[in-house]
């Protein structure tokens, strides 16, 4: 049985307790998107400046939620911050991978291992132990998919 | 000619407890499966081992019962899609019954698709469940119903079928009748609709328990279907629908579980299949409808379909043989083009007085007009007596409905 | 200060066969009923008997088992009128949830009743299944809501009542808010209410199942509420109406049972309360609430409240004096206002977090915005950890609480 | 255990194949009201001529239904045929008392035994076993009201 270890590493509670990248930037110019874990609540909005290469120029993450959804974007916003589209698509499609095990069977798009990029998590593997508690995955996930559509909508 | 059927009735009797009482010290005779089913141990196991071990409502706890609930719920889900091969478990609705599901596209698909004027093609044969909704949107907004005539037969009257569809924004029709047991050409139909662009929506209630239904070759939008006659429980039903469409479909019901946001001022709706499901589901109906959904696969709906192909056979040719023109059975003589639903008509008694005498021996049928008045109408008769058989049904209960018929016959012998 | 309550709940324990069960290898602490809650044997033994012996379709069938499910179906509904003491079973509507309930109200009488301009009055604690039925009928119909605000300590404000209320057609509001707990005057509410004649509509899901209900003294027109909150199983919830108002609304759902008669071009509705009920009942769901409200009958809803007010009062002096300033609890800070529902800030501690540590001591809490996100914004929080009680909770389920939430506070100690 | 016998007594069998009263009366001047039983689809149209004295000067049925609703509407053709509608109103008490035992358990308006009015049945007696078969007691009560609509149609 899972323990609650496997949850709450350190890591995870570090990038809790001392969000990285928390703020706002200036809407427009930057792009600000809300997302909604419509079960329990949490929020998440993401700030986002991409420049002239589709590359994530500054990033902030505002709204409140669990530790899991406030360190995953913490961890998130770490990640991305300077990478271009493409590479942030990798990384999505790779942190997507990592948590898809029970998100198919509620019906979000699973992803196949083998179609997997090869992208190195670093501390976003932290996170790995979500899957083993899988009301929690909707947590790890809410950050992404809002920085997701940001990129579609700045993008556009 | 002998008659086969894949299945073992007899084993699979042991499997519905009802099926193993008395009533007026004779052993039941169940023929009344198109009103609803009688339900598998494993049904019936399934929702008591929810109650006893996970009850907890669903979707929205962190705690461990909770958690198993919710994919206990989402897992039927998933079942019913393989069942009826949607392609996503976002288009699989769970409803109370079939009668919510037709109700839901009407209000919520044609409330925003049709107007004044706009035509909706039925068939003489629908169910009450597919007549009443229309009327309601009738009323409001003026649209037009049409009716597919019938064959003397029995069979919808497809020859002027271009015409029928023609101009029509919506085809709605039953893929089996429950008073007359056929089994309609769904097929052609749903061609006939998408050629004029009109959407289909097909009434699967009787066709979905007993024979196999998959809705990607169906060519429909929407699909209804009640899990009571499905070897499920009371208080379930289904409604599939293509994703793009249910997708831009305003919400039916609204409240919690179907929402993503909702301020003083407004609300936005949660993700499909979740936006159609308002308030706290029917999570233990829900489990055990998978439960019987997984009976059934277990034992193969064709087979179900073969061995009640079988029993519409033996019902036919015996009872004719044994009643000659003092019965008539309504609908197609073909098994072939239909199910086992029996109608009949027998000497000059009415189905009331036929019922009664039948339960005397423990048989029971149904009497009425089977929700279908204007079908009634159509067939200049007040009401039916109506035999249905389901998998659990043997070639005996139908020699015991015969019997039962001639004790009638000698009652009312005036 | 001794404690006391009526009830044996150890000897009610033993009825719930969940709460036997361990989780993670600990006796399972119960504290959800505000959720859904746990079902004694009785109810479950009803529903399976009805499987096993009676199963059949209800209104229609002349054959032994038909009639004796359909009078336990009624008798159902009899047990409903009692326990709620309306003044005759026509006002009684089986639905599948308060949701429907309440969505049913909003579409057919708010419909027929309401046009632009039209005030409802709403309050700022409701669920958003009193709230989500009534945007959308702001954006169909362009009506206006207004909303009742609440004091400090989570209650009505009715200071302004009276200009509230002043050009409103409708009133609703939930007699217990499933949030704070709170317990509303109904009857101030409803008096303001036909002083200007708009008609009343009480959210009684969190009431019904905890106090005892007189919809004659209520003063309301309308009571929604669920059967899974009150010890009965999922898939059923009821409307209690007046009988001159319900008499007068136009259909919801339309199909099968409601109707009287059909034709082609039209359709005539059945007598009340069938009107309202289209498709196959939830009938073994039905039976499972009329054994439930036997269930509670028999213990006695003063003693349920009795119970839970001591829980209540243990609840509130335990957690204080354990946690101190560590501890927040929402709502009135009286046991007499308020029923066994605890939302509560715990140190800076996120509730899901909360809820995640609690699970693997066994206790069962919910964690989220409770179908009430107007109330969580207004309360300045994204979501609280609610502890809610029962007839079968005891203070030892408060001390493993207690003790839960220290190991939390603990294991986030930074 | 009740047998078919207590239900389909001789007489019921008699007016059943011999139905009293049918057909139908020019309307107006006649009143002519249809009943539906909406569960099981008889249906009963009762044909009735009020004099100057409220008396039931003519009377017919038509419709359809099982025999218990048609041998109902014959008997019942036959008792009220020349009464006054003070006389009927008596008579429809009374054979609804006879009947109310199940009737009122399903919402109908219950007759305690000790109101009912002291009026001879006669054949209508031979009813008395439909009680013992709830689901028939919509049967025989469907042309006594329709034939109450009548009157206060008839009335009005
Ligand atoms: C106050 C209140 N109203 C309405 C509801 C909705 O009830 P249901 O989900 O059973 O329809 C609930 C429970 O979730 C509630 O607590
Ligand atoms: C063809 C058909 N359509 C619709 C229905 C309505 O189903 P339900 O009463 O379960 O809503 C039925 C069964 O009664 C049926 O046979």
């Amino acid at each position: 049985m899972p323990g609650l270890e496997d949850l709450y590493r350190e890591i995870i509670l570090d990038h809790y307790r001392n969000p990285r990248n928390r703020g706002e930037l200036e809407s427009p110019p930057a792009q600000r998107v809300e997302g909604f874990n419509p079960l329990c609540g949490d929020e998440i909005v993401v700030y986002l400046e991409l420049d002239d290469d589709e590359r994530i120029s500054d990033i902030r993450i505002g709204g409140q939620g669990c530790s899991i959804s406030q360190s995953s974007a913490s961890m998130m916003s770490a990640a991305v911050k300077g990478h271009t589209v493409a590479e942030v698509g990798d990384l999505t499609r790779a942190f997507k991978g990592m948590m898809s095990i029970h998100e198919s069977s509620l019906g979000g798009e699973s992803t196949e291992p083998e179609d997997l990029p090869d992208v190195k998590l670093g501390d976003l593997e932290a996170l790995r132990g979500v899957v083993k508690f899988p009301v929690r995955i909707k947590c790890a996930t809410l950050a992404w998919n809002t920085l997701a559509q940001a990129i579609d909508e700045a993008s556009a | 000619m002998a008659l086969t059927s894949p299945l073992d009735a007899e084993r699979i009797r042991a499997d519905f407890p009802l099926l193993g009482r008395e009533v007026h010290g004779k052993p039941i005779i169940y023929l009344d499966s198109a009103a609803t089913s009688q339900k598998p141990n494993a049904v019936l196991d399934a929702m008591d081992l929810y109650y006893r071990t996970i009850n907890s409502n669903v979707h929205r706890g962190v705690y461990q019962i909770a958690e198993q609930a919710t994919n206990e719920l989402e897992a039927a889900r998933e079942k019913v899609r393989a069942f009826i091969n949607a392609s996503s478990v976002a288009e699989v609705i769970f409803t109370k019954n079939a009668t919510e599901s037709l109700n839901l596209l009407v209000q919520s698909w044609g409330r925003a698709n049709l107007v004044e004027g706009d035509v909706v093609l039925l068939s003489h044969m629908e169910h009450h469940a597919n007549i009443v909704p229309w009327h309601m949107l009738v009323a409001e907004r003026g649209i037009q119903l049409r009716w597919i005539p019938l064959t003397a037969d029995g069979q919808l009257d497809l020859t002027d079928l271009d015409a029928l569809v023609e101009g029509a924004k919506v085809l709605s029709v039953t893929a089996m009748s429950n008073v007359l047991g056929t089994i309609n050409s769904v097929r052609t139909l749903t061609d006939a609709a998408r050629a004029v662009g009109a959407i289909s929506i097909i009434d699967g209630c009787q066709s979905v328990p007993h024979t196999s239904t998959d809705v990607q070759a169906l060519g429909a939008d929407f699909l209804a279907f009640s899990g009571h006659k499905l070897l499920g429980p009371t208080g379930i039903g289904v409604l599939w629908g293509r994703e793009e469409l249910l997708a831009e479909m305003p919400p039916f019901i609204g409240g919690g579980e179907m929402i993503r946001d909702v301020r003083l001022d407004g609300f936005t709706c949660n993700d499909l299949p979740w936006k159609f499901e308002a308030g706290t589901p029917a999570i233990a109906e829900i489990i055990g409808l998978g439960a019987a959904i997984d009976y059934l696969s277990a034992i193969g709906i064709d087979n179900v379909r073969a061995h009640e192909r079988m029993l519409t056979e033996y019902t036919l040719r015996t009872l004719s043989m044994r009643f000659g023109d003092d019965i008539v059975i309504h609908g197609p003589t073909e098994p072939e083009h239909r199910g086992g639903v029996f109608s009949f008509a027998f000497k000059d008694l009415h189905p009331h007085d036929i019922s009664q005498v039948l339960d005397e021996h423990a048989v029971c049928v149904r009497a009425g007009h089977h929700c279908a008045k204007p079908l009634m109408k159509l067939m200049g008769v007040g009401a039916t007596a109506r035999a249905s058989v389901y998998l659990y049904n043997t070639t005996a209960d139908i020699d015991a409905l015969g019997d039962a018929l001639e004790a009638a016959g000698s009652f009312f012998a005036f």
